[in-house]
């Protein structure tokens, strides 16, 4: 089988999606004619033209706005935000509205809608295109977020969020937009699972999107050297949080590192931490260890990497919660 | 020439109905009898309802109304002039329009009694739900709009009421623009009842009307008189019909006045004379209805007092179901946090129905 | 001494700071001629006219926008968010500018301004007017984010939040506008710094805003009949957090609750869990136990008093965590 | 009449050179030679460099830029019609107007190169780093010139650039409308360039011109040849006139054309035609204005060619002085996260720097 990265991941299966349902239709700056910035609608505007691949002016709560419209009225918008880091004119139609609808109207409507964003650092990029805000969304009670770290959970979790009957914030980490291939084998994934990519009793170690990669390669790292036995969570669903299968690892394995590329506090490393309190601390044998950028405005590119938490971080950071 | 005038634009206002009830015949709309009677029977009721749940407001019996007294004219209309079939996408203070479009009474003393169920319209399931996010609301008539469309319903429009403070909201601009870029059946009407709470139209904007805003996204615009409801009713008509030609959408200004408090919360005296409102008194919109009808002799005070007597016996008996208390599940919340299961919020579920138990044998 | 609310304590101190600042100006909806929908920047248009005095159009992100010039301009707004329910709309500018201009130009335009908002539930108010979101403004660098519990600390706290040099997210708990008055004694509040209202041995109790009334009385039902040494610390800054003087707290108590008035999940007891796990975490006794609301979206009035925490649920909190 | 007309509007065009460089001498700005020739300066440094820059960018020496080729006289003009004490709010295709305003080579060399330190003016305190979310930059500039209003400096306006994509933004719509409520001494100078990255003008609004969403707001608009040098300053010079001496905002609508791709991440092959693009290089407006000049007898080859060689040694120092390397401060973003000392933000820079340590010994 062809190794694919997640852009074509992506786009695959937004051309099968399209193909198969003809409620759904794409919406955003630049989606249409050019394919988005980052090429993932590629090929979909000649297919379905104008009317299912909207070139939106640049209005990022229009956008929104209009697709909760579409979504109310029998669409299944997917709508782009070009980056994440212009998502937040959005808002208030996603708390507002999106979020509500279904409450608001006690089921009567509710608000099938996908909204995509490249988000992350480790691309050179401009101001505003590196940052790592799933925690915002993921404090809006009625929304769901998602998150891919691979070519391989990409493109299924894309089609289960599209299928999903709620809004959901889909978070493409752009770092691995194409920076690796896989041969991609049809594997199901459902929204709110967390995904146990490797069993093991020593240390339970979490992360998800672009942070995922550096963090296998991290433990590949400490193992050149030492025996251990990880057990690596890939979290894919950030809200709502699959707390029962953390809490399960950590009670088995006693230890947790969180490797999250947003700012420190009021991350996800947090919750993490919060729900391991709630319901596994007395199975705790050291501090659940967080690796995150730090509260400080995200740096442009040339001095990025050394504030995103890099390989070495990581392997430090089990190492000693494994000697701890 | 090197200043060139490169374009040209002009905004009108329609009106129909004189204060003295008497119109314009030329521009008469096509309105049977019945339809008139309808239009005129529903604003009487929205004016007996509000008055009756300020009522009950001010006695504790309801939390924080908006009122809507004075605007009946610049809401019901428009409900008649566009089909069941058609979407009609709300803001907080059309309550004649939501009973013409199927809401019932008990809707809305639920509502304003803090529950949610009162949002759910029983009779038409295309009525969103109050909007209270100013301008929020009015790129999701946008996209109804286009998605009908799209699923080849070429008949269907969608009519948005906001208000004139609204316009000044960045979602306002967006989703005019949008509707103008995607050629949307949407009509935006546009209730200037010259104050946002305290604020006065000349704090809003500078523009001298709200139509004129129109010319910014290449759409249609024109001014109403607010209080004349055969007027707000053929511009919403006509904007309808053009919608329905697959002419695009339209901006309406009616100009109107909030002849009450803003909200009950709200003190209008802070802010603005006596003088003014009683200038406004005038223009009633409901007298000068009437008097239509009456000099059309379709309307006399007979009907009028069987009329008001109906509906204040309407009124008690959904103001008496209501106050026998109404059952309503405590978790309810939980039930729509997500169209499908999740873990971590039927824990919480459970948590919340363990705590109300023991709240219950604490006290 | 008189005794006052907290809207007559926030009052007095705008009336105050703009007589002595003449840079000092209000800016939002109805906060001119009305005086504010809660009346805390009443007479302010009386004095000083519509220049200081500004009923903005209806625009939330126009009037932060709009104050990011003044502040930079040499001016210090004090804008508000009429209810905090409406502030979403001015995200991208917090996130984007007010929160950025400090560290885009190294220092050479600073921002200070102060957003104050009505936030929080038990006011029987319609759909968006209950919520509590400091988290949504703390997980971003750059904002401080303050919220006063008080009659005593709103003034002060207010004060410093205008002669701070960087944009402030001012967070008012409507349901203590008028519901208490205090005799109100100068004193010092710094921003950053939380307040340890009562010293005690046996357990930390944290929280903020109109949380802070409840949990007293609910240790006071407690001390009826059980005797126990609480410390009770009042937040007064979400972020950035006063770490250390919670970590000290729990490090003598070995025992905590949180009590949030915000949705459970990716809120401020989330943050104070994780800074307690990362150095406290071998003190602890007991979960650190936090009662919230619910991941719900926040019920209208009808039912908000059983979503929001009780009294009764943060006595029963404290005692099973004192038991545990 | 019950259907009247209550509002008329126009919009008009102003341009004064010709294609072949001939000026309407009726509508001449009040330039002095000295001017003329500093602005003919400046556009010329501002296509250079960033020719020069999008070369280092190909060679990888530079990370994504945002090139401005075939704008320059659509933003240098408007820089010389406002003074150093105005506030200039740019977005980030303006590179000739950021020289003009006091920024150096190496400003632009450092900030493309990703440190935050090319946004610091070395010359003028009242120029704006680059604006990157779209639209945001607007009521900015209505904020200072509302600040300078107040602090007494009567004299002072802001000017501040956007793109004609940024127009579809709620917050272009709320800081025109906030511009007028508050008669704020701003111009809003739009670079209709025609392209938003790939969406054309006609996908962004369905309005003829941006020109004419001034209507909306009740404020002077006019559209001008944004390849026009002297127009653009005409325009800007007036409208700064105005603003000065207390008439309020204008926006002005400068259309001109991007000749090259949006980013250096762009590939413009993909969305618009050849044809599309040598249209618009016959109109060149840095060609024009040279035609201009050399018929004034102001400038000539000889002019030309050592303007270009002082340029291009400028450039060269730059360049060269720029990859020398620059040694900067790594934990500097801990300096800028608030004014004032927070022992959160110290405890994490700590911990940076002792993890800055281990990754070098670790390697
Ligand atoms: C986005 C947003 N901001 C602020 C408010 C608070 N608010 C409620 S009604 C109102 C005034 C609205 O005025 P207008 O649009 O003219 O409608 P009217 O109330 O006059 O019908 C305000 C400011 C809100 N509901 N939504
Ligand atoms: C709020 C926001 N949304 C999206 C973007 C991504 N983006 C960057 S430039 C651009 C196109 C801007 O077009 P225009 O305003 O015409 O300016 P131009 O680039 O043509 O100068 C877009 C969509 C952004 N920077 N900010
Ligand atoms: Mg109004
Ligand atoms: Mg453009």
């Amino acid at each position: 089988m062809a190794k694919i990265n997640m852009v074509q991941a992506l786009n695959t299966t937004l051309h099968d999606v399209m193909e198969k349902d003809s409620s759904v239709l794409i919406m955003g700056e630049d989606v249409g004619v050019n394919g988005g910035v980052f090429r993932v609608t590629d090929g979909l505007y000649e297919k379905y033209g104008r009317e299912r691949a909207i070139d939106s002016p640049i209005a990022e709560s229009g956008i929104l706005g209009t697709a909760i419209g579409m979504a109310i009225g029998g669409l299944k918008p997917v709508i782009e935000m070009q980056f994440s880091g212009f998502s937040y004119e959005m808002m208030h139609q996603l708390e507002g509205n999106a979020s509500r609808m279904r409450n608001r109207s006690r089921g009567q409507f509710s608000v099938p809608l996908v909204v995509r964003m490249p988000y992350g650092g480790g691309v050179r990029a401009l101001e505003h295109h590196s940052e790592s805000k799933e925690a915002f969304y993921a404090h809006t009670a009625g929304v769901k977020v998602v998150i891919p770290s691979s070519p391989t959970n990409a493109g299924p979790l894309l089609r289960a969020a599209i299928e999903d009957p709620d809004p959901v914030i889909f978070m493409e980490p752009k770092r691995s937009y194409r920076s690796f291939k896989e041969s991609v084998s049809p594997k199901d994934y459902t929204i709110g699972r967390a995904e146990i990519v490797r069993s093991g009793e020593d240390i339970t170690i979490v992360s998800w999107g672009a942070m995922m990669r550096d963090t296998l390669k991290a433990v590949e790292m400490i193992e050149s050297d030492t025996e251990f036995s990880p057990e690596i969570i890939d979290l894919l669903t950030i809200s709502p949080m699959d707390a029962a299968t953390i809490v399960e690892s950590v009670k088995k394995t006693g230890r947790c590192v969180v490797i999250q590329e947003a700012q420190q506090s009021f991350g996800p490393a947090s919750e993490i931490i919060a729900l391991i309190n709630d319901q596994a601390l007395m199975y705790l044998e050291a501090p659940v260890k967080r690796v995150t950028m730090y509260d400080v405005v995200m740096p442009l590119f040339a001095r990025e990497m050394m504030y995103l938490p890099s390989k070495g971080q990581i392997v430090r950071a089990i190492r000693e919660t494994l000697e701890f | 020439m090197p200043l060139d005038t490169i374009g040209t634009f002009s905004v009108s206002r329609l009106s129909i109905l004189d204060e003295t009830g008497k119109a314009d015949t030329d521009l008469m709309p096509d309105l049977s009898e019945d339809q008139l009677i309808y239009l005129y029977e529903s604003m009487t009721l929205s004016r007996m309802m509000d008055a009756r749940m300020l009522n009950l407001q001010r006695q504790g019996r309801l939390g924080t109304l908006p009122v809507c007294t004075g605007q009946e004219a610049a809401f019901c209309p428009a409900i008649l002039a566009i089909r069941d079939t058609d979407w009609f996408v709300g803001s907080y203070r059309e309550l004649g329009a939501r009973l013409m479009r199927g809401e019932t009474l008990m809707n809305a003393l639920l509502l304003f009694n803090g529950y949610e169920e009162g949002n759910v319209n029983p009779e038409n399931d295309r009525t969103l739900p109050i909007s209270i996010v100013l301008g929020s609301q009015l790129p999701h008539a946008v996209g109804l709009a286009y998605a009908s469309r799209l699923k080849g319903e070429k008949d269907t429009v969608a009519l948005t009421v906001f208000g004139d403070g609204s316009t000044s909201e960045g979602d306002f601009h967006e989703a005019l623009n949008f509707a103008g870029v995607l050629d949307a059946p949407v009509i935006f009407l546009c209730q200037n009842n010259q104050f946002a709470i305290s604020t006065p139209r000349e704090f809003q904007t500078r523009s001298e009307t709200i139509a004129q805003k129109a010319i910014a996204y290449g759409i249609h615009g024109i001014q109403v008189d607010g209080n004349d409801a055969l007027a707000v009713y053929q511009a919403v008509k006509e904007a309808a019909d053009r919608a329905r030609q697959g002419e695009g959408p339209t901006l309406i200004e009616a100009v109107t006045f909030r002849m009450a408090m803003h909200t009950t919360a709200d003190d209008p005296s802070r802010y603005r004379s006596d003088d003014l409102v009683a200038s406004w008194e005038k223009k009633d919109p409901i007298t000068r209805f009437r008097k239509y009808l009456t000099k059309e002799g379709i309307w006399d005070d007979d009907r009028q007092t069987a009329l008001e007597a109906r509906i204040k016996s309407d009124i008690d008996a959904a103001v008496k179901e209501f106050e026998q208390g109404v059952e309503i599940k405590p978790d309810a919340p939980f039930d729509h946090v997500f169209g499908t299961p999740a873990q971590i919020i039927e824990d919480q579920r459970a948590r919340f129905l363990a705590e109300l138990e023991k709240e219950a044998d604490h006290g």
